[in-house]
């Protein structure tokens, strides 16, 4: 039976391989919660990508101001009502979701791609590489990242950019420290040592079998570490550090808002439900993906 | 036992003096100058070099960083460029604000949360579990900041139960200082009603605060415990016919204790750190606040102050931590 | 009745893929001084048969769908699950396979040997014989002295200092008699020990196995010794049951079994393992795998693989014929004792 | 004699978890010399902790030695510069005990076997269709087959992944093979399939084994001569049927004493018992 055999064995094999999609599936929709997780992630995903043309007042978002409508209650013209500005709540917190969810993904796909990179190094070799990199992760992890984070972006100067190099600076150790742990791990695998054995390179083996068997655990994290992001981007705002208005971000809104409580309370609910929201279904999410792909619950 | 203690304490040194270079370099190399910005707009060039000679800023920076560390030892942490005030001082006026809050809502998450993560564990799959699972969630995913807001919103505004925000009413007398704790304080002068203001104020903030940390040790015992109770020496336990409750309150929670601890080190070291949010909604006299305003003006020696006392606190805390963990796992203690 | 009484015992496991039917109508019977061996290969069902007695199988996933398991004339099955909890320890001990993991590594041995004797005594007075109004201190004394004296009888040396040290300080071996000495400190009278020795060196496994026997003698112990290695049945036991896929297709006193093994897969074990007769390329193995116990293949479950199968071994489950006084085959081809030989 | 190991020892020296720490050393191999002849089936017989499997991490390079040589086909291993130790690799290659863990659950079946060939491309020079067919062949010698390609490990038995490991060794044309415990984690039944394929590989192959176990009943069935380890020391070594018969070392005697035979009658405790 020489190559021609293959065609069948690819189909039996692309079989088995659906048979294991169809179980995760099945153990992620198991858990209604990681669905409710899902379906506001794609909200998020889809206000984030069509969001501006889709709200009803896009001038708004530019900062148009309309003080005849100032602090209308929440009504079918006005769905989450209006601020200090006249400006319909419901659009700007529409238009935040872009911001939020765009630094978002910049911070953990920046922390989770340093960080790997710093773990499978110190993992792999040890000795001093891993000496020195963990010391630098263990010190950048008992400095506070939430006043580390405020310090660097008021000195680089407000605005989104500044934000997410802010937060993604004090963000890799988290993933470093679980890579290496994960590297460390995997090393000493029997399958890893047949490949030593075999002469194959650091490279062939840190690319073939040690990363691909620690994607999951950084999946999930990274999954979980949106939601946190996100609340971090926010506090930044609040604390009128981050995204300056009248760029529409969630954190500002709310800390504007502040100064019209209790009277006009929607101004402030709002985005902060908005807040709330994001991370929530970002935490269902990384649950749900946690438990399907957690290879213990596999085996 | 002692010899793990020692050695582990001997390690603290080269840490801390890591911990103060890292904020130094942080600090002096990021861009931005306070110095322009504390002369005012219409300074000259000259007023400007004299404010910057009087801070020493014109040196070289090891000789800077020199100047610095020494101050550390000898109590001289550097003045607010602004306000003149030593950092010291300030710091040790606002620090008894943030390390009460901090500490009152990690006792709360301590003592909620174990039993809670216990429970869900035991309880698998079953609702105290899947309730469990949804709250702590939410609870995680809610931002302390908006939390602090609706508490005031509804407890404070609405229903007017609970103070605003601010530590101490200056109509009252506070109790004298003990501890810098004013809640243990009043109990140690034995004055009920300052207790009990004192209280009444520190409720929201504290609740706000202890929120997530709660939730992120409920979920994290909970999470050991399953781990632990598939061991196989819980079957061997439970097939010797010991009782479920003695299996769980004593044979399982030492076990699930000593991974839960160090994730309750590290939430102590983010909570020093994040109190900043709660503080800001409260105006809560804290050191959070003290930075905040320090940052804004680029007032950068009593940011370092700051991140350095939360830096050593941290690492503080995780040698206790580190140390109970020796207590409850003899295997590491012998190592 | 026997001291140990297993009839017709069904039990399904609930997974992903379904409902398996893992124990497919098990039948032992074992009297006190006995030591069974329950041989059989990975997957069939052994373990099980050793939780289900002390009702460890966790129900979900577990589910007995008929059968009894009679203990001293008690039906198991039947017994609420404190009245199981008064049988453990006290009545059933059960040791497991890897030493390494069964033992608290946070708790000095001392601390769980007191707990498992005060529950037993709890159970029966007699274990620790005191008065009883005596004070919880005065049984956790004596208790203590109890679990000195069990640690010396299996043979751990300076017992009496050794009770404090943890279980980390403590070799492989020296971890499986602390767990043996646990599992009989409330005086049981069966044994169920679930491949003791299969994590321990052969020097370690045949101490173990002697001091097993020695216990066994001393107590009058019934004893279920669990395992997949024929020459530890061999050496300690005094019958053996082969399992399959769910079923005991083989079971008498352990010479008779041995000297002439009649079902067809206990023959193939037998020549599977290497011998001092064997010539090399002589060995031969079963070929095929173990069937799938979610559509198990009908009527006698090896069929699929067996050398010399029928048409009708398909049809149904083969009845279990006494080949000679007490060696039972659930074999088709087996002939009744006393008929003409086959 | 295709590979010798002359006077072998090697020691660890393990530092406390921080530098503070004491300093202990521990010799795993003392003085170890074995020579194995071309095409023989060389057993090597120890407890756990006895070594064994520190020497063959030492001959396969994944060990740095303290002192002695290891001479295979006459070139020492211990001193060869990394690009001719890698060509050296080809010609030895290793099947560990495990079946779950030798193989990288998330490689196809192709790929684990293939790897060797990408590896060792430079010598073997195989295209990509040359070393998809050369897989197959490989799985059918070994008793399984193409419908098994493009599959992953989890899908396997413990039998099926040794055979697996068995072909992903053969892949590079090796002249010698380490079978560190290869049997003992399976089945009564399987192992006896697995040592037959690996007695008819040998036929077939005349390839040379260093078979690693603890059971002298899988030892006897398929070695020719073999040495009994202790501590990191050497203890016996000769012939399979003299030393069975005629163990000169205490503890040969005891492993052979200790060692339950599936026979009743040579119980030390049955005599008295019923049945």
């Amino acid at each position: 039976m020489s190559a021609s055999a293959t065609p069948d064995a690819r189909a039996s094999a692309v079989a088995a391989r659906r048979q294991n999609w169809r179980r995760a599936a099945y153990r992620f929709q198991q858990s209604w919660l990681s669905i409710v997780g899902l379906a506001i992630v794609v909200l998020l995903f889809v206000a984030a990508v069509a969001g501006p043309s889709l709200v009803p007042y896009p001038a708004d978002i530019a900062g148009g101001i309309n003080t005849a409508t100032r602090f209308e209650a929440p009504s079918i013209a006005h769905l989450f009502g209006t601020n200090e500005l006249g400006q319909d709540v419901f659009t700007l917190v529409i238009a935040g979701a872009r911001i939020s969810l765009l630094s978002g993904v910049a911070v953990v796909v920046l922390g989770a791609l340093a960080g790997t990179i710093v773990g499978a190094l110190a993992g792999y070799y040890g000795g001093w590489t891993d000496e020195i990199l963990m010391r630098i992760a263990d010190l950048k992890l008992t400095l506070p990242s939430l006043i580390l984070a405020m310090a660097v972006a008021a000195a680089l100067g407000a605005g989104l950019v500044n934000t997410i190099i802010a937060i993604a600076l004090t963000w890799w150790p988290g993933y470093a420290r679980l890579v290496r742990g994960e590297v460390i791990a995997k090393k000493e695998e029997l399958f890893v040592q047949v490949a030593q054995a075999l002469g194959a390179g650091t490279g062939r083996i840190l690319r073939r079998h040690i990363l691909p068997n620690i994607v999951s655990p950084i999946i999930v994290k990274m999954s979980l570490d949106m939601g946190f992001a996100i609340l971090t981007v926010a506090s930044l705002g609040f604390i009128g550090i981050g995204v300056k208005p009248p760029t529409p971000e969630w954190g500002s809104l709310l800390s504007i808002a502040r100064n019209y409580m209790p009277d006009y309370w929607w101004t402030a609910m709002f985005p902060g439900l908005a807040i709330f929201l994001a991370v929530f279904g970002f935490n269902l999410l990384g649950d749900g993906l946690r438990d399907v792909l957690d290879p213990r619950a596999r085996r | 036992m002692l010899r793990f203690a020692v050695r582990r304490i001997v390690l603290l040194v080269p840490v801390i003096v890591g911990l103060s270079l890292l904020i130094f370099a942080i600090a002096r190399l990021l861009p931005g100058d306070p110095v322009t910005l504390a002369a005012g707009p219409n300074a000259t060039q000259a007023e400007i070099a004299d404010l910057a000679r009087e801070f020493g800023l014109d040196q070289p920076l090891p000789v800077q960083y020199w100047h610095y560390a020494t101050g550390l030892v000898t109590g001289d942490w550097g003045q607010s460029i602004f306000t003149r005030r030593p950092v010291l001082e300030d710091l040790k006026a606002y620090l008894p604000a943030t390390l009460e809050l901090v500490v009152v809502a990690m006792v709360l998450a301590i003592v909620i949360g174990i039993p809670a993560g216990l429970l869900a564990a035991v309880y698998r799959d079953r609702w105290p579990d899947y309730v469990s699972r949804v709250v702590s969630l939410g609870a995680i995913s809610m931002p302390r900041f908006f939390l602090g807001l609706l508490l005031q919103l509804g407890l404070a505004m609405w229903l007017g139960w609970l103070p605003l925000g601010g530590r101490f009413p200056l109509t009252e007398d506070p109790p004298p200082f003990v501890t810098g704790f004013l809640t243990i304080d009043s109990l140690w002068a034995g004055d009920p009603h300052a207790f009990g203001v004192a209280l009444a104020y520190l409720a929201l903030p504290a609740f706000a605060t202890c929120l997530s940390p709660l939730a992120t040790i409920t979920r994290m015992m909970r999470a050991t415990t399953l781990e632990v109770l598939q061991q196989d020496y819980v079957l061997t336990e439970r097939a010797l016919g010991l009782s479920q409750r003695l299996i769980i309150f004593k044979y399982v929670l030492k076990n699930a204790m000593s991974s839960t601890l160090t994730v309750i080190g590290l939430y102590f070291g983010w909570l020093l750190g994040g109190t900043v949010l709660v503080e800001t909604v409260f105006d809560w006299p804290g050191i959070g606040l003290y930075a905040t305003k320090a940052i804004v003006t680029q007032d950068f020696m009593p940011v370092m102050g700051v991140t350095l006392t939360i830096g050593v606190l941290f690492v503080a805390v995780n040698l206790v931590v580190d140390l109970l963990y020796g207590l409850l796992n003899p295997k590491v203690r012998y190592e | 009745m026997a001291f140990l009484d297993i009839r017709d015992l069904h039990l399904a496991m609930r997974t992903f893929e379904g409902e398996a039917h893992v124990l497919n109508g098990i039948n032992l019977s074992v009297e006190r001084g006995e030591i069974w061996g329950l041989v059989g290969e990975t997957g069939c069902g052994k373990s099980l048969t050793g939780l289900s007695i002390s009702r460890l199988v966790p129900s979900p996933p577990g589910r007995y769908l008929r059968g009894e398991i009679r203990f001293a004339g008690q039906d198991l099955l039947a017994t609420p699950e404190d009245g199981m909890r008064r049988l453990r320890g006290g009545h059933i001990g059960m040791i497991f396979q890897d030493p390494t993991t069964n033992l608290n590594p946070a708790f000095r041995i001392g601390e769980q040997m007191v707990d498992v004797a005060l529950h037993a005594d709890a159970v029966d007075p007699a274990i620790l014989g005191l008065a009883p109004g005596a004070s919880r201190r005065q049984r956790r004394v004596e208790a203590r002295r109890l679990a000195i004296a069990m640690l010396d009888k299996v043979g751990v040396p300076d017992a009496a200092r050794r009770i404090d040290d943890y279980p980390h300080q403590f070799s492989g071996g020296m971890r499986q008699r602390v767990l043996i000495a646990m599992a009989l400190i409330g005086k049981p009278e069966l044994l169920i020990a679930d491949e003791p020795t299969t994590a321990l060196d052969v020097s370690v496994q045949a101490q173990i196995l002697r001091l097993i026997h020695s216990l066994v003698l001393e107590y009058q112990l019934a004893v279920l010794l669990i395992t997949h290695n024929l020459g530890v049945v061999a050496q300690l036991c005094t019958h053996v049951a082969v399992m399959y896929a769910g079923n005991i297709i083989e079971s008498g006193p352990v010479r008779p079994v041995f000297r002439n093994p009649t079902h067809p897969y206990t023959r193939a074990l037998m020549k599977a393992v290497p011998h001092a007769t064997h010539r090399r390329g002589e060995l031969q193995g079963l070929p095929g795998s173990v069937p799938n116990l979610f559509t198990p293949p009908p009527g006698c479950r090896l069929a699929p693989r067996c050398p010399v199968a029928q048409p009708r071994c398909a049809e149904r489950v083969p009845p279990t014929i006494a080949v000679s006084p007490g060696h039972d085959v659930a074999c088709v081809l087996a002939t009744p004792a006393g008929s003409a030989a086959a | 004699m295709i590979l010798r190991i002359e006077n072998l020892t090697k020691t660890f020296r393990s530092r406390g978890r921080r530098w503070l720490g004491p300093q202990t050393s521990f010799t795993a191999l003392n003085d170890v010399s074995l020579s194995i002849g071309k095409g023989e089936s060389f057993g090597l017989v120890g407890e756990s902790g006895s070594g064994k499997t520190t020497l063959t991490r030492c001959i396969l390079g994944l060990e740095r030695i303290t002192s002695g040589r290891i001479v295979f086909d006459g070139t020492d291993l211990t001193t060869l510069p990394a690009a001719e130790m890698r060509r050296m690799r080809a010609r030895i290659q290793i099947v560990f005990q495990d079946p779950y863990a030798s193989l990288n659950p998330r490689m196809l079946v192709h790929d684990i076997i293939a790897e060797p060939m990408e590896i060792h491309q430079d010598t073997l020079g195989l295209g990509a269709r040359q070393r998809s067919d050369r897989v197959i062949e490989l799985l059918e010698l070994v008793g399984l087959g193409a419908q098994h390609l493009y599959r992953y490990p989890h899908e396997f038995s413990g039998g099926q992944r040794q055979r697996i490991g068995i072909a992903r060794a053969l892949a590079v044309n090796p002249e010698f093979l380490i079978l560190d415990e290869p049997t003992s984690a399976l089945d009564v039944s399987v192992q006896a399939q697995v040592l037959n394929l690996l007695h008819d590989l040998q036929q077939k192959l005349g390839l040379t084994y260093l078979f690693i176990s603890h059971d002298l009943g899988v030892i006897r069935y398929i070695c020719d001569r073999i040495a009994l380890i202790y501590r990191g020391d050497i203890v016996e070594e000769g012939g399979v049927d003299d030393i069975f018969e005629r163990p000169s070392s205490d503890y040969a005697r005891m492993l052979l004493a200790a060692m339950p035979e599936p026979d009743p009658a040579k119980s030390p405790f049955n005599t008295e018992a019923a049945g």
